[in-house]
């Protein structure tokens, strides 16, 4: 029955959204899908971190009533992985806009987005 | 076939490996010492009501630095490989159709609103939820909506190169002044701490976060500029 | 004070079932535009009924909800006209019952050489 | 009673999510799908008020505000692009 | 109790959009589930207690990417109709 509360959710959600989008980077051919399948892989990872910070019962970290100004240890969630999230969502556009110019480039050099055409460099 | 079947394995050894991991995991009971020190002595050290903002800004600024750094390196490399692209026909712009009456009036309306929207969310980033990071995506949004309404208007990019790296010195600037006037790089205590909740509290918080807020508003909308110039070129 | 509450928290009610008619014709109507219609006006009407009943349970509350409720009055109309716009111009073709198609009169006449200017 | 009201609100607005997603799924045309998407994010603006309530926090409304704002600029991004005038 | 009603839906609805995003032959379909996904994950993000999460997932996790995504994907059917 513990299964059954709202972090192990969120826990059991990030965790099928990360294999999700790994099986999508793996066996997709278009090479935006594939970028669409990582920003699904990142979600996930974010959707897990947060949770492992919650905790129950207890508030969002910002102290903004007097009530949480005292003894605010024994109110709030965690506020780290949180900040670390803030950090990664950041950085995951900065390297999707980035992966995403990289395909354009990639398209008008070969005309095709497909990844297996891709193989210059394979022996 | 073979292939997709040899990723399934691959898959179900990840999916084995998250299974123990969940099933190994406890929720927390209470918080972990780190947290608790935040918790405890963030309002007093610190000042801002948002312990995200304590954490993301002052405990731990060289987070933001790279953030902040590696942000920059992303709109440069992009906007290198964008100007790559050469510009053929330029007449084609024409077939571009005119946002209807409706979409332009109402980005007229909205623009400044999305404007202060997102000042507010990062003057009041020690407050409210937000702070430098959104507010310039929404800043960054704000011109998103303008080209849309207008897809002939063009941005300025030697402005807002001006305001990213003013923004930028600025920010390394009031880092570096902690160290000589407070205990350390990235210090906030430079200012007084003020009263707790006011808008003018926490040290130096809303002055790091309007720079911040800046820079990352004008490096999105770079990147943005940039792909919609493209647009045109070709 | 209670009643007022109890009052809000109606009108918070009868906005989620704005919110569910609105979904409901989006599901059930024959064309896309009926859809168009359905799906944002229902659903305005529905979120604006909801943050009334929430600032009325909370009337401190209410400066943000003002907020947003005039911003949901900006933004909604808009994007419904700009996706039925699209979609008219992309070529999506009326159900067989509907009699009137403006849009595509006004287009013709723009198109003829001597047309009137608006 | 206040409460229990709410919950029932927040219920029904769920509802209507699903029957919005049943739409995304059949939905013949893109079009239909970015109404649906439509619908979606205007209940959720809803929703998040409501959640707001339940929390008894004032400062998740910002997080509505943001939330109507983006999800608007994506829908007319998408029109504007299958209107090809990007 | 409700927060576990809520994050159920929310988890199957982000579940089923997620296969969307992998499985639709229509890349703007595609793109425009991945969308959904992040705005439901920053209501999910709000019930987990982490408002500053929830904001900045719906203002660049959900807006931003996708605006991106459209003007490159916009480019390259350019491309692709002039080649």
């Amino acid at each position: 029955m513990h299964w059954f509360s709202l972090e192990y959710i969120a826990m059991n959600l990030g965790f099928l959204l990360i294999l999700i989008g790994l099986w999508g980077i793996i066996t997709r051919k278009n090479i935006l899908r594939i970028i669409i399948s990582f920003s699904l892989f990142d979600t996930g990872t974010h959707i897990v971190i947060v949770a492992i910070g919650y905790i129950r019962n207890r508030t969002a970290p910002i102290l903004d009533t007097l009530a949480l100004q005292k003894d605010t240890a024994s109110k709030i969630v965690d506020p780290l992985p949180q900040a670390l999230v803030l950090t990664a969502i950041v950085i995951g556009l900065g390297v999707t806009a980035l992966l995403l110019v990289y395909a354009m480039k990639l398209f008008e050099t070969k005309k095709t987005l497909d990844i297996h055409r891709f193989n210059d460099l394979k022996w | 076939m073979l292939r997709n079947s040899l990723f399934l394995i691959v898959l179900a050894a990840f999916a084995v490996i998250a299974f123990t991991l969940v099933n190994a995991w406890h929720p927390a009971e209470s918080l972990s010492p780190v947290a608790e020190h935040y918790a405890t002595n963030g309002p007093t050290e610190v000042g801002a009501a948002n312990l995200v903002t304590a954490v993301v800004v002052t405990y731990r600024g060289f987070d933001t630095l790279g953030e902040v750094t590696i942000l920059f390196v992303t709109a440069a490399i992009i906007g290198f490989f964008l100007s790559l692209f050469h510009s053929e026909s330029p007449e084609q712009t024409d077939r571009l159709m005119p946002a209807s009456e409706i979409l332009s009036t109402a980005s007229k309306l909205l623009i400044p609103f999305m404007l202060v929207l997102g000042i507010y969310v990062f003057v009041n980033g020690h407050l409210t939820p937000g702070g430098g990071f959104q507010g310039g995506a929404i800043i960054a949004s704000a011109f998103v909506l303008l080209l849309l309404a207008d897809p002939l208007s063009k941005l300025n990019h030697r402005i807002i190169a001006m305001v990213e790296s003013v923004s930028g010195v600025a920010f390394v600037l009031i880092g570096l002044l902690g160290i000589f006037l407070a205990g350390g790089f990235l210090d906030n205590r430079i200012l007084d701490l003020g009263t707790f909740g006011a808008l003018l509290s926490a040290g130096v918080i809303p002055l790091l976060y309007i720079f911040i807020g800046l820079k990352v508003g004008s490096e999105l909308t770079n990147i943005i500029g940039h792909l919609q110039q493209t647009q045109k070129n070709r | 004070m209670e009643t007022l509450s109890i009052i809000g928290a109606c009108i918070t009610l009868i906005g989620s079932l704005f919110l569910f008619l609105g979904s409901l014709g989006l599901v059930r109507m024959p064309d896309l535009y009926n859809r168009i219609q359905s799906g944002t006006k229902a659903s305005t009407l529905g979120t604006l009924l909801t943050l009334f009943g929430i600032a009325l349970i909370y009337p401190n509350w209410s400066g943000k909800l003002v907020i947003l409720i005039v911003f949901v009055i900006i933004t909604n109309p808009v994007s419904s006209h700009v996706i039925s716009r699209a979609a008219h111009r992309s070529g999506i073709s009326l159900s067989k019952n509907s009699v009137q198609d403006d849009l595509s009169h006004d287009n013709q006449q723009q198109q003829e050489p001597n047309a009137i200017k608006p | 009673m206040v409460n229990t009201i709410l919950i029932i609100a927040a219920v029904v607005i769920l509802l209507s999510m699903l029957l919005s997603l049943f739409r995304f799924l059949k939905g013949p045309s893109t079009f239909d799908r970015i109404i649906s998407f439509d619908v979606m994010t205007i209940s959720s603006i809803g929703l998040i008020a409501l959640i707001a309530w339940f929390a008894n926090r004032i400062i998740y409304l910002d997080i509505a505000i943001v939330y109507g704002l983006l999800s608007f600029l994506g829908v007319i991004i998408i029109a504007k692009f299958l209107e090809k005038s990007l | 109790m409700i927060y576990l009603i809520i994050s159920i839906v929310l988890g199957i609805i982000i579940l089923i959009m997620a296969f969307i995003a992998l499985y639709h032959r229509n890349l703007k379909v595609a793109i425009l589930s991945a969308g959904v996904v992040s705005l439901f994950a920053s209501i999910l993000y709000l019930l987990l207690d982490a408002p500053d999460v929830a904001l900045t997932e719906a203002a660049i996790g959900s807006g931003l990417t996708t605006i991106i995504f459209f003007y490159v994907l916009n480019k390259i059917q350019r491309n692709d109709a002039e080649k």
